[in-house]
Parts: C-alpha cells; structure tokens; sequence
C-alpha cells in the first residue's frame, strides 16, 4: 500500500488549486489554511466530486484521477468524506443514516443497523437513533454525520471540520474517538499501549486528511500538517514542527506565535523598515536570505512609553496598543507600530493591564528578550 | 350589439352566424364562399360541431341565426325549446353505405357479409345518429353484427377503415364520397331503410333574420344542390 | 434536512401575505363555480338512477383499472425517463427533453392515430407483432392503457423533472462518497427525495389518464366492458341525454377525487 | 444553498444508473416512435401547402394568442393558490386542495359544459353580466381563455404545490427574521425560488391550453377567427382531409415545442 | 427601554425549555451550553419562528408572545438572527443578500447595496458582492450571514454560533467587530475611548444573545453568561465571575478549569468518596451544604507514584494517566483515578511528559497546593 498520493491542478474562474500531497497508510494530514484557501476544494476532488483539471490521484497504487480521461466515481474511490454541511439524508432516521454507508457495502439491513448503532455510541448519539434529522440539534447533527463518514469505513477518509459545531465535553471525546480510529495500529499501541483495542477497521492503517481550524485538532490527531493559503501549499511537515517553527503569519496566528519576517542578518532579522530584531539563528539560516524570527506572545514585556529602562532585553520598539483581548487567563494585546512592532501580541496579566493602564491608542514600549526568539529560514 | 349591426348601409360588414352539423364542414364551406360572393359585405362564420352540441349552445342561448343540423332529433330539441322560427326545412338526405380499405381486403359484398367471422368491423354507438341507422338496418336485415368498436361519430370509422386497421365500417355515403381514394365504398339495399335527414330552420333571437332566410334558401336552392350534390349528399 | 422544519413544538402559521388571497380565490372560484354551476344545474335526485346503469358500472371500472395500470406504467418509464433528462451530461438532451413535450401538445385525436399508425396491422411495430407474436394491439384493452400512458405520462415527467433540476445533487453526492452505487443512491436517496413531487406528478398523470378520451377512441375505439372507458361514456351519453352524462362526469369527478385523497400517501405529502 | 452545487469548474458527470437507461429509453420510445410514425406516413412534400391556408395561420394565431394568455391567467390565479393551499394553516385547507383536483378530471367537454352553464346567458353569472354589463362570454375569444385557463391551471397549481411542500419553509423563515414582510417573502424569496418548478408548470399549463378541444368547442364553439383555435381547426379538417389534419397537428407540435423551447428563460432551468 | 424580558416554556415530546431571560438594553448575553441543551430553541422562540407553550416575552416594552394568544410575527418583533446554518438566499447576489434587510425596512435599492456593501467590507468580505452563495467557501458564506444579520440593525440580535467556521485570522476581527457593534456607547466609550466611532446603529445600545462554543467568545463580547443544561438555566451571571468560578463540570471545562463537587467543611471539600480536598473556601460557603472547588490544571503537580514527597502540597491523590493530548504549547493530562482525582486534568510541558515517561496507563500521584484551590457555594 501506499497511501495517496496526489498531484493536481483545479481551476476556477477566480481560485486555482494547484498541489502534491502524500499521506501514507494510516498517516492522517491536517490541512490548514484561511478560509476560502481551498481546504474544501481539495477534499472535493479527492472525493471525485469534483474533477481536477491536470494531473493525477492515486490511493493504494490504484489511480482514481489521471486528468483529463480517467476519473473513478466517487462511489468506487473507497474515499469517504464528511462534508461542512452535515447533509444528513432527511427522510432516513438516525440509525439508517448511519447505517447507509455499510448497507451500500452490502452489509444486511440488520447487521448494518448494529453497525450504525455502535458507531452512534462512539460519538455519544446512541440516544438519537430513530429520530429523523430534522428533531437534531447542530452539534448533534454534526456528530451523526461523522458517525455515518466513519461507519463507512473508506481506504482514505476525508474530514472537513468534523468538531466545529461541538461542545467544549464532546470534542475531545470525539477528538479521541477520531486518534482511535485513524492512527495506524502501529503508532497507536506506542502512545496507548496494549490495553488498546481496535476493530480490523481500526487496524487497517486507513488514510485521512483532516480539514481543521483548530491548532489542537491538528496536534493531537495528525501527524504532519499542510498549511494552504490561494489555493498553495505554503508551509508543511510534521505537525510539531510546523506548529513549533511556522513559517507563514497564518500558521503562526493558529499556534499563537509570533512571526516577524525579513532578511537574515549575523545577529537575527532586519525587516523591511530597516528595523532589526536579534535573535537565537537555526543552523541552515543563510545571511542574506528571507528568514523569519518566531517568539511567543508571553516572552513580550510591554511598558509605557518611556519607562523601559535599559536592562538585559536587547529588542526594544516604541508601539501603540491596537487591541487587548482576554485569551484565557491573560489578556493578549496586540500592538501596532513601526518595524517589526506591528501586529505584535503580549499576553499580559489583567493586573499588569489594570497597573499599567492600559487601552486601546496608550503609548507603549515593546521588549522582547533575544534568547527567547527563534530565527528560521524562511519557505517564501 | 355589434354582431351584424349594419350602420351605414349595405357597405357595412354583416355577419351571419350559421351552426352546422360536422359532417357538413366540406359544403357549408364551399356555400359560404359562394354566398358571401353574391353577397358583398356578409360574412358567413360557421359554427361546425356535432348537432348535440350545437342544440345545446342554441339552448345556452348562442347568438346564432341559422341551425343546420345532421338530424331530426336534435332539431326537435331546439324546435321544442322555441328556438326555431317556423317550421325547420329538410334540406339534405344521407344513406349508409359500407366502407372497407383498398382492395376490399375480406371481399365484402353486402351487409351480410359484415357478419362473418374473423372480420373486423366498426361501426357508430348507436347514440349518434349513423349508429342509430345502423341498428335500424341491422334489426331490419335479420343481421347480428360484432364490432369491435362503436366509434363516437362516423370519422372515427373512417379513420380506422382508412388505417387499415378495420375491415369494414358502416359510413355514410358523404363520408365515403369525401375519402374517395382511401376507402372503397359498397352500396347495399338495406340502406334505404334507414335515410337520415338534415334539417335547417332560422333561430328565433337570429340578429340577422333577413339574412338567415337568405342563407336557408340559398342551401336549399340550386347552389346547395349542387355543392351537397358533390360530396354525396341526396335531396329530399 | 435538519434545518427543514425547525418547527418542533409548535410552530407559528407560516405567512402567507394576504393579498395573495385575493387571486387565490378567484383561481378557486375559476375551479369550484362551474362545478357547482353543474351540480345546481342536475337533478340529484335521479342521479342513481342514472349512473346504475350495467353500462355506467363496467365504464367506470375499466376506467379506474386502466388510469391505475396506465399511471404505474408512467411512474415504471417516466421516473427513469425523468432522471435520465435531469441529471445526464449526454450531448443532445436538451433535444430528448424537447421531444418528450410532444404527446403534451400534440392534440389527443393526432395522438391517437400516430399510435395506430405505428402499431395498428399496418404499422411497423404492430406488424411486428402480428406476424410474429399474432398480437393485434388495437380495440384492446391494452391499447386503452397505450394511449393513457401516451398522454399522461409526459406530465408526470415534465415535472419530476422540475423538481429534480430544483433539488440540486448535494444528498446524491453525500451518498456516493459514502459508497452507495448509481442504482442503490436513486432507489435510496433520488427517489425517496422525490416523493412529493412524484406525488403531485402522479396525480397529474392519473388525472389525465382519467380523463383521457382522444387517444383512446381513435387508437382503441369504443366498445363497452372493453375499451369504452367513463369520458367515451359521457360522450356517448351526452349525444342523446345530456343530464346522464353530467351525472357520469360528476361520478367519475367523485371518484377521481376520491381516489387521489384517500389513495395518496402521507409520504407523498411532503410533510416529512 | 451554498452546498447546493458545490461543483465548480468541472464536476463529473452525474452518475445515473446504468439501468435507468432502459425504462427511460422505453419511455422515450412511447414518445418518439408514434410521432415519428406519423411523420413516416406524411406527405412531407404536401406540408407547405396543406398549411399556409388562412384559416390554418389564423387558427394558428388565435391558439398562440389564447394558450399565452390563458398560461398568464394560471399564472397569476394559479400561483397564489398554490401557495396558499401549500402554506396555509386554515382549517378546511384539505378540502379546497382536493377541489382544486376537480377540472383535471373532469372530461373536458363536461367541463365546457360546466362553463356554458355558469356563463351561458341563463347561467347564473353569464345573466348577471349580460343584464347588467351587457356582456356575453360564450362565443368569444375569451371565452376560449376562460375555458383554458379552467383546465390548464389546476396542472399548474398541483405541480407548483408539491414543489413548495418539498422545498419547506426555512429561507422564508430567514427572510422574516430579517423584517421582510409576509408579501416581500413571497416576492423576493418564495417565488424566485419557485421558479424551476414554475417552468415546469408554466409549460405544462402552456401545452395543456393548446391541446385544449372538448372544453373549447362546447364552451366557445367553433367560429373561424375567433374562436376554433388549431386543435379545432385540426377536426374540421379531419372531417374532410385526414392528411391535412395530420400536418396542423404536426404544425402545433413543433410551433410549441418551439415556443416551450425558445422562450422558457434559463432562469427557469434550475441551473442556479 | 426596557431590553429583553423572556419567561416562558416550550415542550417538545422529549425535550423541554423553560427559563427566565433578560437582557438590558446594549447588553450582551452569552449562552453556553451542551449541544442539544436548547440554545438554538431557545433563538428560535425568541425570533418568534417558535411558539412557546406557556410565558411571555417582551422587548424594550413591546410583548412580543403572551401564551397562548398573542404571537407577533417574526417580521415585525424587531428582532434579527444568524442561525447555524447560513441560509444565504441561493438566487440573490451575496451583496443582495446583505442588501436584503435594508430593503425590506424600506431602503430604495441603491442605498440598501451601499450599505451591504458597508457591512460586507466589515465582514472581510467585500471581494464577493457579485457571487452567488453556491460560490462561496465555508467561512466565507458564515460571514456573509454574519453580515447579513448586522445590516438588519435590529432592537435584539440572536446570535447562533457566529463564528464556528472561521479560520484564525478572521475570528479575532469578527469579534472585535461584534464588539463594536453590539456594545452600548457608555461601555464602549470607557474600554475604547473617545477615539471610538460608530453609526447612530452601533450607538443604539441594541441587545443581543450570542450562542456559542467558545469562552473566548464570552469572555470577550459578552456581559453576562447564561449557561443552559437540559433546556434549564444552571448558572448566569457576569461573565469573569461564572467563567472565574464555574459551578457545574461543563463551565468549568468551558474554562478549563478542574471542578471537584462535594459537601463544604471547614477545611474546603469532602467528596462522595469520603476523600477530602483543602482549599479556601469563599465567604458564601456554609458547611454542609454542597460547593465546588476549582483549580486550573497548572495548578497541578504529576510525580510518578510513590515519588511525591512530603512538602507543602496538603492534596495528594494516586491516579493512572487516562490521556495525554497537547494543548497549545503544554500537554494536557486527563487523569482516572479514585476520590478527587478522577477526571481531574493537569497541564505539563512536553519535555515533563518524556522525563516521567507518562503514557496512558502509568501510575501516578497528582498534587494541589490548597493555596490555588478556590471553594465555592454550588448551585446545584
Ligand atoms: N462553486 C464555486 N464556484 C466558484 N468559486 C468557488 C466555489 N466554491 C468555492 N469557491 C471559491 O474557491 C475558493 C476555495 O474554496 P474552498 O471552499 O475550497 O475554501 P475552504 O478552504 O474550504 O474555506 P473555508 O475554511 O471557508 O471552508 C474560495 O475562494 C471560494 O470562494
Ligand atoms: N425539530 C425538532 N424536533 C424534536 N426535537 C428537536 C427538534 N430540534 C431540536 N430538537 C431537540 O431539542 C433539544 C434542543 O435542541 P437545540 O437545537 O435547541 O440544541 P442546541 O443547544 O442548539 O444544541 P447545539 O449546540 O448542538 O446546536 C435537543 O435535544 C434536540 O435533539
Ligand atoms: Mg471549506
Ligand atoms: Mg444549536
């Protein structure tokens, strides 16, 4: 087996897809991206939904796409998809939603309903079984549908945003659920060891390529993570890694870093306003070249304009405070500024807010420690 | 009213409203034409439909001046209802004959012969008035016919002995005539039995009477001799 | 679809604006007014009397058992024809959808003879079958559900396929990619969608069926107990007693709706 | 809705099952094969002839003219009702849907009749109107638009009342969530929303009005120029000439499938 | 003006909902709860697309519903509402469909677009005025929808989960924009300053109920915080103080924070289990009666068992590591195990995960200075 492999171009009007991704057997790939970066798109033409329009889709060495004669139907690809909308069928109850996808395996009636009963238990919808779609609510719904995507038990599973409707109890069950079900039998009894138990299904090393905007979705259920953005990948690799060291602003938004680019230089980054920011080199940083210093928001101290003193931080960049937004228990402001100031966040204390102040337009001064910041080659 | 209002003399368009029975499309046709020719100004409008119906829009109170229907009993209708301007005139006379496809596939011969087995006949419900004569030749020739279908108006046979679809269909004569070419016609003495009459008669609320007493003249006069003449129809 | 009807307890009366009332009401009166001019018009009393007739009974019979068979077999070829139209990318099916409008416009009597023409002895398939099967279709009750089929079931297609080309393929695809096969998604998921429009399709297609008359005389002539179906009835009542053959009509009306209402299932309501 | 046709660029064919083809292509053949038979034994050559008569063109004219019209009648009559029936709560609302069903069963000339009854001059209305407008309906073109529209809307309503049951009420639940008015609901969302299911009607009413004989010629009669529209036209031909019957009717099938064709905007295509 | 008064009940055959609802003119109330716990029923009576079977509900003065016999209709209560799903009109334009509220409250067309146009510019989604819904990405048809609602400009504006689908970079702009729109002037004023601008819409001091998922969310809009369970109120408040002090265990993993149920003694909590746990008990906790006591999980010590020590930590329990799942930058511990200890979650970092070789399975002693344990009343 080898997994998928997927080289294709998708064109439309104003949005052109254009990628290579592998996932081996039992690997499951977070994509993330903004919206309308083409996330869906993508999961639509692996599903065969859509038709690329170069190319080639290959699951388990057997082609499915090779643009523009071959194209398996999406019924025959062994891909199976949960879609944003749950699309449940309306006039099916639960249970037989549930129950469709090994009935159109040929698993009987009865023993597919046993199935879908099972499945719906997992993602805790036992309860449901034989109300129609229409007396569900969102969350409900949602899970349903991934109970139905996952009863289907496809070669290559596709999940678009499978926890967005759920509650803050559900989702990490069935985050859970979902590294149960997708990591490979292998990796799965290192982590959980061998009490874990799996069905042949669950053991089969199926692929999946999660669709998430949720950083701790793509830690805690993928391996390696692709970041889209206009319908490119931009950055991609091992989930830590990419969540550790992004290369992109977006990648660093969703891990809550801060990312500052620019042009390596001996001592850090220089942005483009001539500004500089020191900072600790990765070994294959070139001088010269693009580069990217990465810290996190908590190694920001922020002071009022004026009072930072002349201490052991050697980043110091006068800002004015844009936003302060609570952030679990801290309070995250974000500055705007000159240099690489701008766009900036601090996690600060609400007292050190309440101290110091502070509102949106105060006049401040950022410090930020060398040691703490993290130079990076940079991908673009 | 506008219908026929003469305004200004005889330059002013008149119209003549004439309900005519269906099987009379071909001559009226032919007799409007000739009218209006001797008559500048008049606009002859055939209502064409089957008698009952037309009775029935009389009833309804049609604004109609003339009547000509394919047989007595609808007339009576209109004449009972006191619709009729005096006494309807019969102006034309229709026989049944039998009409069979080209060739006469099943060699018939005589009314007789519609009786024999394995040959396919069609012929009116006795409800209109050419299955009517039917019934009345078939109970006076002593003959018990099978048809497989007892067609609505007498197109219907027609149409089915045209397709070849039947062997034989009792018609009348008119209809024979007027396909000639797509269907052999074959005349039989019982037929005389049973001679179907076509009255006319000015209607009482006729807007035109003048003209409508015309028109029934000229039907029965020369000219609707001559054009009911041509498509097989005899006078009384 | 979850959001379909919210509506759980109770939900308020959806709104309908008032002044659409007002046209609704002259539509309803269009309908109900000459129905009732009708039966103001006809002696009830003798309505018995006239309809009890062996001829009356054996019509109506044939009638309901035709327009069923001939309605079943518009759903067996104009459900499939229907699809076909809605959802296949063959080149040329904007020209096939054309052509199934045909049997809607072409007047019943032409309707008829065409089929005469093609299956009556002398027609190239009715020919077919004489010699080589010794069929004979025409002045059979057979050719009686031909021609109700032939007019009626255009309708039920026109508009299954409305509401096909309406619905979109989104549930279609859902169940694709959970591996349901062409056949097994249409029986599962196309078709149960379609039901209420396969509802109101066939009550057209039955309706018209019913009412059929054209075709039906011209293809399959007129003989009782075998082709002479209620609206060949009422047309020969109505040359020599008008008043028997309102009586017929308002029984075959009576029926007719009593039919659909009592036989259409819930499920073809739409009220899922 | 947004997931409502995801497909983009290029979506793959719409897989219809295999087997469908076979009813369909039967179905298909139900339709095609009796006209094409009917155009096998046409004289082709004669065509040109047999229609550019006056009274063929005038008959043609007049049914144009009538059938739009008639089709705008249901429209506007017919589609309020619709709505009404399909959206209403008020109790009794099952009845008035059942009574709607009435003139699709009715034969046609029952029908006619009806009308003459109702409208005739000692019909209850028909007196009314001519007593106090001097105003006389039977006999007239618009007469002939009152007898299509009788039974070309009830096909209009059904098939529209089944589209909204299926569609369900939530965007119009959103459009008055967002203080939009029952009247602008129905105008801004209701209706354009309707609108593939309209076509459909649209051309099923269209092509029912200009097939429509029994209720014309009982109703209306038969009068050259004003009222014997091109079914009508086709019978006083086939009184004396088949063939030439048989090209009119040729005649209308292909002018209104033209028109059904050509003038069905895409909007009413359901491609959104 | 008096807000949002609701106190009414609505019965489905397996569900009800019955609660009391106010909402003050410019306030803000966040509504958490379970999936299924009755949020969007709730919206859907207040919008008026449901009936209530028993209350009234009433805004700025108007009732808009008095069981059973007054029902103004939805059209006309003043009230406008993002639902799940986004429901965008699938034949208008996406700037129609913003335009849509304006001109249904009479705006002429041309000013209704300006206006959608506006409001699509807010949104971060200016570039697809001239699509169709069906040419939208997810997060892109949330926003429009988003959008939609606002350009209603109506007296209350039910939320339901307005940012589920958006990635990370549109959600933080969306809540500020939520923020500016739907907090009153004299609040504002105070957070944002005199910078702050605003239409006469934005100044109206509309009241809005927000459905969400995410305490950010919560925290960061809204005033006050409903938290619905079953179609019943469980807990309401201020915002800080319920999402600070939760009472019932879905708050508190709303908040992340450990909850541990139990009878108050003098020394903090004694659980059904007899175990005790030593915290400091608010000034509303009596003894014996019941209370909750809350702790963050990085609060929470993790020794291998039999490795604790004796030190100042007063609360130790054994326990087995249930799940190990990263969390931001941490790895968040689930621990099972009896008394207190069950469920109980533990923030650790990565590399305190490897030297303790933790997997699932491992046995463990947790451990809580009584210092970082606050005890309170429960309402429960
Ligand atoms: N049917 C369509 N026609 C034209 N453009 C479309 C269509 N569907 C999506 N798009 C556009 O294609 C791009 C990619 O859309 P896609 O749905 O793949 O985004 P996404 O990454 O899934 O976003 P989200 O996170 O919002 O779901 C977007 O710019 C979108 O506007
Ligand atoms: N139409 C309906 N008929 C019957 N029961 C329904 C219907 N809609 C919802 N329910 C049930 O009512 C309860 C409340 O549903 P509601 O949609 O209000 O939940 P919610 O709090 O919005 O959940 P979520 O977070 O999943 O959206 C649920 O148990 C649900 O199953
Ligand atoms: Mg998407
Ligand atoms: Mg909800």
């Amino acid at each position: 087996m080898t997994g998928l492999r997927a080289s294709f171009g998708f064109r439309r009007p104003e949005f052109s897809l254009e990628l290579d991704l592998d996932v081996p057997p039992g690997g499951v790939v977070a994509v993330l991206g903004p919206n309308g970066s083409g996330k869906s798109t993508l999961l639509g033409c692996l599903a065969g939904l859509l038709v690329p329009d170069t190319g080639t889709i290959s699951l388990g060495g057997r082609v499915l796409t090779r643009s523009p004669r071959t194209h398996v139907p999406p019924h025959s690809r062994g891909v199976g998809m949960l879609s944003q909308d749950a699309l449940l069928f309306p006039h099916l109850s639960i249970v037989d939603n549930v129950a469709f996808a090994p009935q159109s395996r040929g698993v009987p009636k009865a023993r597919a309903r046993e199935v879908a009963r099972r499945w719906l238990a997992e993602v805790d919808a036992a309860g449901f079984g034989d109300r129609k779609p229409a007396q569900l609510s969102g969350g409900q719904a949602q899970r349903v549908a991934l109970a139905r995507a996952l009863a289907g038990e496809p070669d290559l599973l596709l999940l678009d945003e499978p926890l967005a409707a759920l509650d803050v109890d559900a989702a990490p069950a069935i985050r859970a659920l979902l590294r149960r079900v997708l990591r490979s039998a292998a990796e799965r009894s290192a982590v959980e060891g061998p009490a874990a138990e799996g069905s042949a299904a669950e053991r089969s090393g199926r692929a999946c390529v999660l669709v998430t905007h949720d950083p701790l979705d793509a830690l805690s259920i993928a391996d390696r993570v692709v970041v889209l953005a206009g319908g490119r990948i931009v950055e991609q690799g091992p989930t830590r890694d990419v969540l550790a060291a992004p290369r992109t602003p977006f990648t660093a938004s969703i891990a809550g870093l801060n990312l500052v680019a620019g042009t390596a230089n001996a001592d850090g980054v220089r942005v483009a306003s001539g500004a500089e920011l020191a900072g600790i080199a990765a070994a294959d940083v070139v001088p010269g070249e693009p580069a990217v210093a990465v810290f996190p928001p908590s190694a920001v101290a922020v002071y009022r304009a004026g009072t930072s003193g002349t201490g052991s931080p050697r980043n110091l960049a006068p800002a004015v405070v844009g936003s302060l937004e609570p952030h679990g228990a801290v309070v995250r402001l974000r500055a705007s500024g000159a240099g690489w100031a701008e766009g900036v966040t601090a996690d600060l204390t609400a007292a050190a807010v309440a101290e110091l102040e502070l509102q949106p337009g105060s006049a401040i001064e950022l410090s930020v420690k060398a040691a703490t910041i993290a130079v990076h080659p940079s991908g673009a | 009213d506008a219908e026929g209002a003469a305004d200004d003399g005889a330059g002013a368009p008149r119209t003549l409203t004439v309900f005519a029975a269906a099987s009379l499309t071909e001559s009226f046709g032919a007799l409007e034409k000739r009218f209006e020719a001797e008559h500048p100004g008049v606009d002859v409008t055939l209502n064409l439909g089957a008698s009952s119906k037309l009775a029935q829009q009389i009833d309804e109170g049609a604004a109609a001046d003339v009547f000509a229907s394919a047989d007595e009993k609808n007339m009576e209708k209109v004449t009972a209802a006191g619709r009729a301007d005096g006494e309807p005139a019969v102006f034309a006379t229709n026989t049944l004959t039998i009409a069979v496809p080209p060739g006469n596939p099943k060699g018939v011969r005589g009314f007789a012969d519609l009786a024999q087995p394995g040959l396919t006949l069609v012929v009116c419900a006795p409800q209109v008035p050419c299955g009517s004569a039917a019934e009345t030749v078939e109970k006076s020739a002593g003959v018990a016919l099978t048809p497989v279908s007892e067609e609505q108006d007498v197109k219907g046979v027609l149409a089915k002995v045209q397709a070849g679809e039947a062997d034989a269909g009792l018609v009348y004569v008119t209809d024979a005539t007027s396909a000639a070419g797509k269907v052999e016609k074959i005349d039989f003495p019982e037929a005389a039995g049973a001679v179907n009459r076509y009255p006319i008669a000015v209607l009482t609320d006729a807007p035109q009477a003048d003209l409508a007493r015309e028109f029934t003249e000229f039907v029965r006069g020369a000219a609707g001799t001559e054009e009911l003449g041509k498509v097989g129809f005899g006078r009384p | 679809m979850r959001a379909n009807g919210r509506a759980g307890g109770r939900s308020p009366s959806s709104a309908v604006p008032w002044v659409l009332w007002i046209p609704a009401g002259l539509g309803l009166g269009l309908v109900v007014l000459p129905v009732l001019g009708l039966l103001v018009r006809s002696d009830l009393t003798r309505f018995p009397e006239l309809i009890a007739t062996p001829a009356s009974l054996n019509a109506l019979q044939l009638s309901l058992t035709t327009a069923a068979l001939s309605t079943l077999f518009s759903v067996l070829l104009g459900v499939p024809l229907a699809v076909v139209l809605a959802r296949s990318r063959v080149r040329g099916i904007r020209l096939l959808r054309a052509i199934v409008l045909l049997p809607l416009v072409l007047p019943p009597v032409v309707g008829g003879l065409a089929l005469l023409y093609l299956l009556g002895r002398n027609g190239f398939l009715g020919y077919l079958l004489d010699v080589t099967a010794g069929v004979r279709v025409p002045f059979t009750t057979t050719a009686v559900v031909i021609a109700q089929t032939f007019v009626a079931m255009p309708f039920l297609v026109v508009s299954l396929e409305g509401a096909l080309r309406g619905a979109g393929t989104r549930y279609e695809n859902v169940a694709a990619t959970l591996g349901a096969r062409p056949w097994t998604v249409f029986r599962r998921v196309t078709l149960p969608l379609l039901l209420p429009a396969l509802g109101s399709g066939m009550v057209l297609s039955f309706a018209r069926a019913l009412g059929e008359f054209g075709a039906t005389i011209t293809f399959a002539g007129s003989l009782e107990g075998v082709t002479r179906t209620l609206p060949l009835e009422v047309y020969a009542q109505s040359e020599s007693d008008v008043d028997s053959a309102v009586a017929l009509a308002l029984l075959l009306v009576l029926v007719a709706v009593l039919v659909i209402v009592v036989a259409r299932p819930r499920s073809l309501e739409g009220a899922r």
